[in-house]
């Protein structure tokens, strides 16, 4: 069954656990993050997004696939909103769809090289594919 | 056995038109006790009060029973009433059949019916009363007033001036506090020293104030009216009756290394020095800390130098006891400590400063003569970044969760005194909100950005970096959505401010109530926001919340007129509807102790009576009743039952309860 | 078939009120006019936090069928936290009551500032409706007291 | 001391320096380290999501094995120290996850976070002690000017990790002054490397490696040092600084401790 807009967001704000409404709008973590222009939509956004359930938008950009999750967002917060978790959050409720892995099996092994570490790989499958 | 009389009132229509007065008459004049009843037009009207008083007069009434409009109207009327006939004004009970019965139901028999039963109610309720009289107690004509910074400074002035004796208790050797330090004043741009200093030249000079500075309150006993405190004067190493202040000796110590507290460490003081040039009282301090003399007895420069003869290397603290019938609290504040922030870099770069430190940056009087030059190189800098809400507004538990509500305007006077004084600045100002409301403040505000060019930009800095002397600065701009990074020479961090750290502890000496961040609580946060919920204790300045100067000084005098209104009575009156314990059944426990919100309960060991003679020592609370407000909240805790509310007995209540029940 | 007349149930009601806030509520919906059942009966005291749960007990021993008690709204006491420990007495005795079988609507607290005198009116009118539907309190009622 | 030892997949492949060198120091250093027998990769990231349970019990059987030896659990790869100590710190905290967890892994005693999870470098500050540790060094890297790169998951979140200062770390720092080199403070050795977005965004995992790299050559840095085998890729590969080296910290204190 289709989701609407609402419901998806209401879903990101389950899987995050968390309460966007804590949100002061200070824009720290768009300050903070390192990967900012990168993104379409910034970290700040993703928060304010999810609070008010317009998630579309957000779920086609590339945007959430951009994060780092280097938690600085998360450190600096003044307000202990995590906006790294929504952004996770966006990506599993995405992920959790049939066929909607953003990374293709067949996309990995163009991507290595000699030198990679297991660990990227291990991760990079983590956050972007169930 | 009372004797009571019952008195109907009809207000007119107002109760009689949906209440049977005759029948409630009546019926309550079957009721055990009642000796006399009646009902009359209007029994609040002069006529009507002649009656009650003939009635008690000639009956030998003992309570009275008024079933009439609400207590909270005319109870004080008919107490006045039963005193003027010779009887206790707390015999009287009044049964609501107004407001609470007659103006809310509409069918007569209902109405009647509950009348009786509040009628009743009131009956067995008065039957309980025992007269109750008033407490005295007398009230010493001096205050005390904890800090000298200008909250202490304008409260004292204005006691002083109504005529009582003030004490100030200044931790610091100076008084003047956080005004003396800052630069210039918003809105209005006076200069803080040309508007605080001849302040403390009058405090210096009023006969009826004593300042105790480089001294702290030690202990506080007692209660409202009636405190004694006991001040301990720090040595300070230097007669303070003899010395000078002409300041030779902190040109001649050797010991020139020390961090100057005044300059918020930016630049170095003597071991013997005077704060800054305007202190009051003008007395050189020596800093035992780093004193070569009294760490290893070697020097003695300073005493050598002085030709008054005022240094006394054998001074020692010295306490003094004294009577204050009102205790003012103005500890004020400081700014917080920034180790949870090192993400913009305050740690690792001299340049990035404080609000407080910039003040002294810009000051004619501070390290730089008022040049602004970088701290690291001296140099001037040209592009000037703040950082509002540095620490405020944080539930991240890094800072603290409450706005500190002067840093909007104070950065924003910084950024226009910047601009104004070197034109060849950039200035910007990250800001979550700008928060200015306030007489002329948000004009003041608007100016910084239309007239001066202040760049003001809706975002945070995320992170500062130094890089080859210069601070690089990432942050957001929410309007354009994007994220900069400016290279500034100088950042300047709007930092949250909080209680000073010994509110803490002058707290729980004086019993007085702190919320979670340590500011003193006030009795009502709306109709008593200069008052302790602590009787004789009034709160002044920063201590209660952040606020600014011009707030400061209104609230230092509203809490001066309190005090003044407490020490122009002789006597105190006391409700005496307060608790008191039961000392043959208190088991000591402290419970009571523990919820009392005013500190009234204490705890003392006393000799009872055994059987065959013997004695035993038992720990019992005691009620103060000047200081109990009678909430009755401990006779709640009472574990054993024996807290009691005086005019609200639990017997009382429960007799209530069984007549609306029966 | 015989039936039996059976007299309409009205129940007897406790109220505590504060005398800063709550008994100020209720006199307004007086100067307001605002009508709640008779059943409703007030007894003032100084601050909720005076209220002892032996009280409560009492009523509902000798025959009330619903006690309420009203107090300031959190951070407006009058004695700055006297109705915070009202509320948390209150939480544990009625998880008691609750316990013993008296049915958790038969007790409440609520916060009525002086200004809200409509609120105390729809309250009482909803304490009221409440109780008349649960019917007659059996479980603490002592009968010996009861007057016949 | 003996510690549960959890290296890691990367360790046992790409990183296996990091593990060597670390393992030969702790043996100069008295620290005895015993392998988890049968231990799962930790999953290299967090599950940040809150119904996310599953991915977090190969973390939880590592936990487990070490409280049933009653051994604190070593760790030296950042991710699964950060991976470790999060879902240990959930599993004394996060009543949620604690009892879903405990009802798939059906164990006689429930799990509850008794483990401690310490790092390496924890380890060699709290335990062996820095100043022990200098005592110990027999070739001193004197006037080497290092600088310490610590990433982000050893520090974010700190109130989870508790491992140092989150925006001024000292701990590598004095590791550095330990082993008798220098320390080069310089402000990005908190910033992210780009993690694993070296895979799909090449550019982005180059764009801020380098800009670690030139800061710490800006402020005159000889080598750096890391902790995480993810850093050590993207400075080495796409740092783009070649006359920097990186080492992991553990090269550097065999070498020291004259077992390399």
């Amino acid at each position: 069954m289709e989701k609407n807009e609402k419901e998806l967001a209401q879903l990101i704000q389950e899987i995050s656990g968390l309460n966007p409404k804590k949100c002061m709008k200070c824009g720290k973590c768009s300050g903070a993050c390192p990967a900012f222009h990168e993104m379409e939509y910034h970290p700040h956004q993703f928060v304010d997004m999810v609070d008010r359930g317009d998630v579309n938008r957000l779920l086609e950009s590339k945007s959430i696939w951009m994060c780092l999750t280097c938690f600085a967002c998360v450190e600096r917060c003044p307000r202990d909103v995590k906006p790294a978790n929504f952004i996770e959050a966006a990506r599993l409720a995405l992920i959790r769809q049939q066929g909607c892995n953003h990374l293709k099996d067949e996309a990995v092994p163009p991507l290595l090289d000699e030198e990679m570490p297991q660990q990227a790989i291990v991760s990079a499958y983590r956050k972007f594919k169930k | 056995m009372q004797r009571i009389g019952v008195f109907v009132c009809w207000c007119g229509s107002n109760i009689a038109a949906t209440v049977d007065v005759q029948q409630v008459a009546d019926e309550l004049a079957k009721e055990p006790g009642v000796v006399y009843s009646t009902n009359y037009q209007y029994m609040c009207s002069q006529s009507g009060q002649q009656m009650i008083q003939e009635a008690i007069k000639e009956h030998h009434l003992t309570g009275i029973v008024i079933c009439s409009c609400s207590p909270r109207m005319h109870e004080a009327t008919f107490r006045k009433t039963a005193a003027a006939a010779g009887l206790n004004s707390y015999m009287v009970e009044i049964a609501n059949i107004r407001e609470q019965c007659s103006w809310i139901h509409k069918n007569k028999e209902e109405a009647t019916e509950k009348a009786i039963i509040l009628g009743r109610a009131a009956i067995a309720k008065v039957h309980l009363n025992a007269p109750l009289t008033a407490g005295e107690s007398p009230v010493v004509k001096r205050a005390l007033v904890i800090g000298g910074g200008i909250a202490g400074i304008q409260t004292a002035l204005d006691i002083a001036d109504a005529g009582f004796e003030v004490d100030i208790v200044e931790k610091k050797p100076t008084i003047g506090g956080k005004m003396a330090q800052i630069d210039k004043t918003f809105p209005t741009l006076d200069c803080a020293a040309c508007i605080l200093t001849p302040k403390m030249v009058d405090v210096a000079q009023n006969e009826k104030i004593h300042i105790y500075s480089y001294s702290e309150v030690e202990s506080v006993k007692g209660f409202v009216g009636n405190f004694t405190a006991t001040i301990k004067k720090k040595a300070r190493y230097v007669k303070e009756d003899v010395c000078t202040g002409c300041g030779l000796c902190t040109e001649k110590c050797p010991m020139k290394k020390v961090p100057n507290e005044f300059n918020q460490m930016l630049d170095n003081r003597t071991a013997i020095y005077i704060p800054f040039a305007q202190a009051v009282p003008k007395v050189a301090t020596i800093d035992p800390n780093a004193c070569m003399m009294l760490k290893n007895g070697k020097c003695g420069v300073c005493s050598k130098v002085c030709t008054a003869g005022a240094i006394d290397y054998t001074q020692k603290d010295e306490y003094i006891e004294q009577q204050y019938g009102a205790i003012v609290v103005a500890t004020g504040f400081n700014t917080i400590k920034l180790d949870n922030f090192d993400e913009f870099a305050y740690s690792q770069s001299p340049d990035v400063v404080t609000s407080l430190e910039f003040e002294r940056l810009m000051n004619a009087a501070g390290p730089t003569g008022g040049t602004l030059l970088r701290p690291s190189d001296h140099t001037h800098p040209h592009t000037l970044v703040f950082v509002q809400c540095v620490g405020s507004r944080d539930i991240s538990g890094c800072g603290k969760p409450y706005c500190s509500k002067i840093c909007c305007m104070y950065t924003a006077k910084h950024a226009m005194l910047c601009r104004e004084k070197y034109p060849d600045t950039e200035v910007y100002v990250f800001y979550i909100d700008v928060r200015t409301p306030g007489k002329n403040f948000d004009e003041f505000y608007r100016r910084a950005v239309e007239e001066y060019g202040v760049h003001y930009i809706k975002g945070m800095v995320g992170k500062v970096a130094p890089k080859d002397g210069k601070l690089m600065v990432q942050a957001s701009d929410l309007l354009a959505n994007d994220q900069l990074l400016i290279e500034a020479d100088m950042v300047v961090l709007a930092t949250a401010i909080e209680p000073d750290e010994s509110a803490r502890s002058i707290a729980t000496m004086l019993t007085a109530s702190m919320d979670t961040n340590d500011f003193f609580t006030e009795a009502h946060p709306k109709l008593r926001p200069v008052e302790s919920p602590t009787a004789g204790i009034f709160l002044s300045g920063v201590c209660q919340g952040p606020k600014d100067i011009p707030e400061t000084v209104s609230q230092a005098s509203a809490a001066a007129a309190k005090v003044i209104g407490l020490l122009v009575k002789d006597k105190l009156t006391c409700n005496p509807c307060v608790a008191e314990s039961n000392e043959l059944m208190c088991n000591g426990c402290s419970a009571c102790e523990k919820v009392c919100p005013y500190g009234a309960i204490t705890y003392s060991d006393k000799e009872f009576r055994t059987p065959y003679r013997t004695t035993i020592m038992r720990r019992v609370a005691s009620v103060n009743p000047a200081v109990c407000q009678g909430c009755g909240a401990c006779t709640v805790a009472c574990p054993s039952g024996a807290m009691d509310l005086k005019g609200f007995s639990t017997r009382q209540i429960m007799a209530e309860v069984d007549a609306i029940c029966k | 078939m015989q039936v039996e007349e059976t007299k309409e149930f009205k129940p007897t009601i406790v109220a505590f009120c504060c005398n800063w806030c709550s008994y100020a509520g209720a006199d307004l919906s007086g100067t307001n006019r605002l009508n709640y059942p008779a059943n409703v009966k007030i007894i003032r005291v100084p601050c909720s936090c005076r209220v002892n749960p032996m009280f409560i007990l009492r009523a509902f021993q000798r025959g009330a069928d619903g006690v309420i008690l009203c107090g300031c709204h959190p951070g407006d006491c009058h004695y700055t936290t006297g109705n915070y420990y009202a509320r948390r007495r209150m939480t544990l005795l009625f998880s008691m009551l609750d316990f013993l079988g008296i049915e958790k609507e038969r007790t409440r607290v609520e916060w009525v500032s002086a200004a809200e005198g409509a609120k105390f009116a729809a309250t009482m009118n909803d304490f009221v409706a409440t109780i008349t539907k649960l019917g007659e309190n059996r479980r603490l009622e002592d009968i010996r007291c009861k007057k016949q | 001391m003996v510690y549960s030892y959890f290296p890691g997949c990367t360790l046992k492949n790409k990183a296996s320096d990091l593990d060597l060198y670390a393992r030969k120091s702790a043996e100069v250093l008295g620290i005895t380290m015993e392998e988890i027998e049968e231990w799962q990769c930790c999953g290299g990231v967090y599950p940040l999501g809150a119904n996310e349970t599953a991915p977090k019990l190969a973390s939880v059987r590592a936990l487990v094995a070490a409280k049933e030896k009653g051994q604190d659990l070593l760790t030296l790869c950042s991710a699964c120290h950060h991976v470790l100590k999060r879902v240990n710190n959930d599993m004394a905290e996060n009543e949620n996850i604690r009892t879903k967890a405990n009802n798939y892994m059906q164990l006689e005693v429930p799990y509850a976070g008794e483990t401690k999870v310490v790092h390496y470098l924890e380890m060699l500050r709290d335990v062996v002690g820095f100043d022990q540790l200098k005592a110990k060094v027999v070739n001193p890297l004197k006037g080497t000017k290092i600088a310490a790169y610590y990433g982000c998951l050893l520090l974010r979140p700190s109130k989870v990790l508790g491992f140092d200062n989150p925006e001024n770390p000292k701990i590598m720092e004095d590791f550095i002054k330990a082993i008798g080199a220098e320390p080069v403070i310089y402000p990005y050795r908190n910033e992210c490397c780009g993690g694993y977005m070296a895979m799909e965004n090449k550019e982005l995992a180059k764009k801020k490696s380098s800009t670690v790299l030139q800061s710490a050559k800006e402020n005159g840095a000889e080598c750096v040092i890391t902790a995480c085998p993810l850093c050590m890729y993207n400075l080495k590969v796409n740092g783009g600084v070649d006359d920097l080296p990186v080492y992991y910290f553990t090269e550097l204190l065999a070498q020291a401790l004259g077992v390399k």
